[in-house]
């Protein structure tokens, strides 16, 4: 059987590619494109650009607290009296009504109930429940209301592979959970496409379209490894402030998690 | 003095804020009340005579407001823990002793939230449609006695007022389910609407015999009807209104299985799927609240509201003493208990520490002044618990009231834990069908039999 | 491997075969063209002494000279799988009658090989992309459509194609070049 | 409502840099182009007094990514139209890409809750190509471990059923068997759920003495406690009657639609790879092959005590494994590189959701052309079309729970 296909000389250059190109086709892109040009806009749909590219997914009360390139300046003291702590309010919603110093308080209550959203795309859904249930017990740390509504979820665990027809609703799904919210990455396919990266259809990480908080690798990971990472979270919940600098769009790990 | 200094060193921070608060409670507390009862009371009892009905209104909404916050977060960490205990899980053990401040925790952690409209919604009813569903819930504690004399208002139609304002409750969950702008938010809100409308006919029809019974609408009256024995409890003249009350009273509140209006695997949250933040936390606790409130119900009408199910004073007759009477009234002790409120705490810790510090050689001093001055505070209370449930009728109350209520949320949270959810129609047909014929046989019964007792 | 099947289905469909009937392990292959499809499945359906009720499988094939279709049918009569093969369809616009009056659950399947493939089955109903997004343009199971680590199989050497659009809809053929990755 | 949560400043769905016109076109429930087929066209257009519904992709009780378009008369379903491949991960393209022995990692993840079979078939028909014969300890050990996963499979499927109907005590209770299990499993395959487990000709690792002590363990009161677990909702009045006589289906129609699996043997149809089509060892050992609904076809509630009954059968498969397990390699000699002689192969096993198939083309080189996967739930979800008009919303849940569907190998 003849493995070499018809129309081989039909190999476009790239000049001829940006003409030719149509949103149609952009749909119809594969691995990376779709999740790149999910996240540009209409008019500068150039396919060749790197696809690290700035936060879109939500508009902050003060642009600059997403500003890159700044360090993290992460701790209460340096934080008090820096205008970084202003830009807490781009994050944290309403906490410029609270003063500086019930911060702590705020982020303790918020780090002992992180309700994660009941959503599930895979495979480590399967474990994610087995982490909520008897045997390993999430509820231990005022984790187990699945909220199955995310305007009530303050945690997105993403478990399972990310397609690129499911990134636009994921995408969404993080939209309507409201601020304060964290990612957190659940398995091999999330973090970095594990053994579906060559595929024509799925995702390579999905940092590549939302913020990610932390990363548990594993494929499966094992409940208690979700769980750790869900100790993680509440950590940095109460440590880093709500400053995220490396919050834009692209893959980036926490070096402290 | 070092003693002391280094026990207060030795304490850890919860030690630090408990024990001053204990001194507070224990002697600066009464103190003040000797104080209060001998010179302030006498004037603003002079100013406040005039017009008693305004005081004991605002005091009563201020208590009840008060009180129905607490009740919720109670409530709440009954559920998580007892369904957790269902589930065989250990349940939230981080936050407080054996997780007793998580539901605390979630609520702030509820209000501090980014409160949230979404585009379309409507934002005025959007915004205040959980306000009345909260403001009906805490509303219903007015007319519910808590214990002789322990009751806001005692209208003498108290349950009309009840059934008026716990239908109007639905009237907030339909709005919620409307202005949200979301297909499942309407379902909920409607699905609500439907439930609590019929469910309504049967919950008041189940009542009435018993109205007949106590010839009163008041609360207020059908608790005190109820006094003496558990056998006078209307429960056993009314068993069948008290299960159709009971069945009825679940659908009302929205609860399993008769959750349909916030049914997770069909319709996401029901009314509340986009309320987010505060308001999401008002419907939260008003659904809790709800739950306190049917029970307290339940207790009210069929199960001796604060009656003790035994009549001590008449087993006390039987035996031949005469029943016991204590009056506490601290104003006519004068000042002798001022001095004595100074002295007795400190002796009765030296002398409950000295046990402790005699038992190990190896125990500091320091703890067991800590661990004497504990025992004292138990016994201290316990005697103080004793003479008041003794002399205070309405402290017995309030002790017998409260038991009962949590026992039958105990029931309705372990009915939570188990049961499946039924279907509407299921539902509907359960009320029209079967609840209702029920109540009128019930009512047609019990007047019968009024009407043949009397002849 | 039966013999008694292979006798049977020589004698019922001796016409139809475009090919000899191949038996390995336990399956039975005959090869048919895509035209007398829902003749000869129907036939093993009704036949009292065939009775071929269950229908295990129903994909596509790109051969890359042509396209096939492929069922694999169980019957109580025979140990064997029973595999038809309607052979010979163009790649350029495969067209194969579809089983959905026979066999109604093989609409999603007629879905996905339309999907994966873009072979179109008359008769189906609902023939919509099943997996991939609605405006999707190429058949990602075709043999021309490579994956991104595949530069090697692909013709253009250096050119890494991902994926080349054949789709009987749109004339003009429509090549989408993979993004670079940062 | 503060500055930083006003509504009307939130980046809202129609900002073109979040996502692409079909992305949104996804989340109103009437697709933004023009109806393409008749179905579509049929079913896109409302009469009075109907609205549609979007469930999921994210919903508690579809499963996973599934997303069905209900159209609905106040409560009533009119009609719905299930929209797939939200979990689509191109397997057969990786399949045709990777060699023999990685394909068996690369199906893996298919049907997540029971994995072992999604390596079975298609070890099997690598093993037909190659002419490859396989010890019968391996087979032994396949059987044994594969019917152990049936068991779990069967036992979440009870939880997810209580969990969809609103009773939160069971699934707990499912997970708690469950995770004994693939700890089990995971014992001597060394993952929990996506155990890498079969080989070309054989079994990665034999069994170890963690494996059977905690197997001995098990076995010692499976019985006792699968007894419990049906107690745990037969009894219950409100699950009866919400499982009775909902989406009834009757065996003929059930073949037509290509059923297969529990669901089809619920129907009627004593239809069992396993029995229909013997594999592996499965003739040597005794078991029955459970049906219930008879001439009037099975309901949901049908369909979930097949399931149970199911769970007794696998118990005394795996009874008999342990007895009449035989010495003997596990791992036929192959050499390491595998190029089969051109061909064609199809096998097909018995998976907990249905006839779970493999179709391969070999042409000479290490990497199959052609590798097809016939997922039974990917059928058995077309019926949920059949069986949920007319029904109440609240149905909807029972029967798709019913059908058991899994996500993953709907959408491969």
């Amino acid at each position: 059987m003849a493995l070499t296909p018809d129309g081989a000389g039909e190999a476009v250059t790239p000049d001829a590619l940006a003409a030719d190109v149509s949103p149609a086709a952009d749909a119809a892109d594969a691995t990376d494109a779709t999740a790149a040009s999910a996240l540009v806009t209409g008019s500068e749909r150039d396919l060749a650009r790197p696809l690290v590219v700035p936060n879109t997914l939500w508009t902050s009360m003060r642009p600059d607290a997403y500003r890159s390139g700044a360090p993290a300046v992460t701790h209460l003291r340096e934080l008090e009296g820096s205008d970084l702590e202003l830009s807490d309010t781009a994050r944290w919603g309403q906490l410029e009504v609270i003063p500086t110093k019930a911060d702590l308080v705020v982020d303790l209550i918020r780090m002992n109930s992180l309700w994660p959203l009941l959503s599930g795309l895979a495979c480590c859904a399967i474990e994610m429940m087995s982490a909520a249930t008897s045997k390993n017990d999430m509820d231990r740390w005022g984790m187990f209301p699945f909220r199955a509504s995310p305007r009530q979820a303050d945690v997105l665990i993403v478990a399972g592979t990310l397609t690129t027809k499911m990134a636009g609703p994921l995408v969404r799904l993080w939209e309507q959970m409201p601020e304060p919210k964290w990612c957190v990455a659940m398995g091999d396919c999330t973090c970095s496409g594990g053994r579906y990266k060559r595929s024509y259809s799925t995702i390579e990480g999905i940092d590549r379209v939302m913020p990610v908080d932390v990363y548990v690798p594993g494929c499966p990971p094992r409940p208690e490894g979700l769980i750790y990472g869900m100790m993680k979270l509440g950590q940095l919940v109460k440590e880093r402030r709500g400053q995220w600098p490396e919050h834009k769009i692209g893959p980036n790990v926490p070096t402290d998690v | 003095m070092t003693t002391v200094n280094r026990a207060w060193g030795h304490l850890s921070l919860r030690g630090k804020v408990i024990i001053p608060l204990l001194f507070l409670v224990l002697i600066v507390g009464p103190i003040v009340t000797i104080l209060f009862a001998n010179v302030v009371g006498p004037w603003l009892a002079d100013l406040l005579g005039a017009n008693p009905q305004i005081v004991r209104f605002v005091v009563a909404i201020g208590g009840v407001l008060l009180f129905s916050i607490p009740a919720a977060f109670i409530i709440i960490y009954m559920e998580l823990k007892v369904i957790a205990f269902m589930n065989l899980r250990i349940g939230p053990d981080r936050v407080g002793p054996k997780g007793a401040f998580h539901s605390l925790v979630a609520g702030l952690k509820v209000l501090t939230k980014e409160d949230f409209t979404p585009t379309g919604a409507d934002h005025i009813v959007f915004t205040w449609a959980p306000v009345l569903v909260f403001l009906t819930a805490v509303m219903t504690f007015l007319v519910i006695p808590f214990g002789p004399g322990l009751v806001g208002q005692d209208l003498n139609i108290g349950l009309l007022y009840l059934f008026a304002v716990g239908g109007m409750s639905v009237v907030g969950l339909l709005l919620a389910g409307w202005a949200s702008f979301n297909k499942y938010s309407l379902l909920g809100g409607l699905r609500a609407a439907a439930q609590v409308v019929s469910y309504e006919i049967p919950l008041t029809l189940s009542v009435v015999g018993l109205i007949l019974l106590a010839g009163t609408l008041s609360l207020n009256r059908i608790a005190e009807a109820q006094a003496g024995w558990f056998t006078d409890w209307y429960v056993f003249r009314q068993p069948l209104g008290a299960l159709i009350f009971f069945i009825a009273a679940t659908a009302e509140a929205n609860r399993t299985p008769f959750d349909m209006a916030e049914a997770d695997s069909e319709i996401v949250a029901g009314f509340a799927t986009e309320y987010s933040g505060m308001r999401f936390g008002f419907l939260f606790f008003a659904e809790y609240v709800n739950v306190f409130i049917i029970s307290a119900l339940l207790v009210t009408l069929f199960f001796g509201a604060w009656n003790a199910p035994v009549d001590i004073n008449s087993i006390l007759a039987l035996v031949g003493l005469s029943p016991i009477a204590v009056t506490l009234d601290p104003a006519s002790l004068g000042v002798g208990p001022l001095f004595l409120m100074l002295v007795v705490p400190v002796v009765l810790t030296v002398i409950f520490a000295v046990p402790f510090y005699l038992a190990r050689s190896t125990r500091p001093a320091w703890q067991a002044l800590v661990l004497g001055f504990l025992l004292f505070i138990l016994v201290a209370v316990g005697l103080l618990f004793l003479l008041a449930y003794i002399g205070w009728p309405w402290m017995a109350g309030l002790v017998w009231f409260m038991g009962k209520s949590f026992l039958f949320v105990y029931v309705f949270v372990w009915m939570r834990g188990t049961f499946p959810r039924v279907r509407i129609d299921q539902l509907m047909g359960f009320a029209w069908k079967w609840l209702l014929p029920a109540a009128l046989l019930n009512l047609f019964v019990t007047a019968a039999a009024i009407i043949i007792v009397k002849s | 491997m039966d013999r008694s099947l292979r006798a049977r289905l020589e004698a019922r469909f001796a016409g139809r075969l475009t090919g000899p009937v191949r038996q390995r392990h336990d399956e039975t292959e005959i090869r048919i063209r895509p035209a007398d499809v829902i003749e000869v499945l129907r036939t093993l359906h009704d036949d009292p002494e065939l009775e071929f009720v269950v229908l295990a499988d129903l994909c596509g094939v790109d051969t890359g000279t042509h396209m096939q279709v492929v069922y694999h049918l169980w019957s109580a009569k025979t140990p064997d799988w029973l595999r038809i093969v309607a052979d010979g369809m163009p790649r350029e616009d495969p067209r194969c009658p579809s089983l959905t009056g026979l066999w109604p659950g093989a609409e999603w399947m007629e879905r996905e090989t339309y999907d994966m493939f873009g072979i179109i089955f008359e008769g189906n109903r609902d023939l919509r992309r099943i997996y991939m997004p609605p405006d999707y343009t190429s058949f990602p199971l075709r043999k021309d459509f490579y994956l991104a680590d595949d530069a090697a199989r692909s013709p253009g050497g250096g050119v890494r194609h991902m994926e080349q659009t054949q789709a009987p809809a749109q004339a003009t053929p429509r090549v989408v070049r993979r993004t670079v990755k940062a | 409502m503060t500055a930083s949560g006003t509504p009307h400043q939130h980046p809202s769905l129609d900002d073109p840099r979040i996502m692409l016109d079909d992305q949104i076109g996804q989340f109103e429930a009437v697709p933004p182009y023009p109806p393409r087929t008749e179905r579509e066209a049929e079913f896109y257009s409302l009469r009075d007094g109907e609205m549609f519904v979007n469930m999921g992709p994210q919903h508690p009780s579809t499963h996973g990514v599934l997303r069905v378009v209900l159209k609905l008369n106040g409560e009533q379903v009119v009609d719905l139209d299930p929209v797939l491949g939200y979990l689509h991960r191109g397997v057969e393209k990786l399949c045709e890409n990777s060699d023999y022995h990685h394909i068996i990692s690369q199906i893996d993840p298919l049907e997540y809750v029971s994995s072992l079979f999604m390596e079975w078939a298609p070890v099997m028909a690598f093993e037909k190509l190659l002419d490859v014969e396989v010890p019968r300890r391996a087979e032994y050990i396949r059987v044994l471990t594969g019917e152990l996963l049936r068991v779990s499979s069967h036992v979440l499927y009870q939880g997810w059923m209580a969990l969809d109907l609103g009773g939160l005590a069971p699934i707990l209770y499912s997970f708690i068997e469950r995770d004994e299990i693939v700890e089990m499993l995971a014992a001597v395959t060394g993952q929990r759920m996506l155990f890498n487990y079969f080989r070309i000709g054989g079994v990665n690792g034999d069994l170890n003495h963690e494996f059977m002590s905690r197997l001995g363990d098990w076995m010692s009161r499976a019985a006792k406690q699968h007894e419990a677990n049906i107690g745990l909702l037969n009894e219950n009045e409100i699950f009866v009657r919400r499982m009775r006589d909902i989406g009834r289906l009757d065996g003929a129609t059930a073949l037509r639609m290509g059923t297969s699996g529990p669901n089809l043997r619920a129907s009627g149809v004593p239809f069992d790879v396993r029995r229909a089509h013997p594999y592996s060892v499965y003739p040597e050992l005794e078991f029955d092959i459970p049906t219930r609904g008879g001439n009037g076809g099975g309901d949901s509630l049908d369909r979930y005590l097949l399931r149970l009954d199911e769970v007794s059968q696998s118990i005394r498969i795996i009874d008999q494994c342990l007895h009449n397990m035989p010495d003997g390699p596990i791992m036929a000699r192959l050499p390491r590189l595998l190029r089969p002689r051109p061909g064609r192969a199809w096998a097909a096993v018995e998976a907990p959701r249905g006839l779970f198939g493999t179709y391969v083309i070999s042409d000479g080189t290490d990497q199959p052309f052609r590798m097809k996967i016939h997922d039974p739930s990917f059928v058995n979800l077309q019926l949920v079309g059949l069986l949920m008009k007319n029904n109440l919303l609240a149905d909807t849940m029972a029967v798709m729970a019913s059908l058991d569907p899994v996500m993953g190998g709907i959408d491969k």
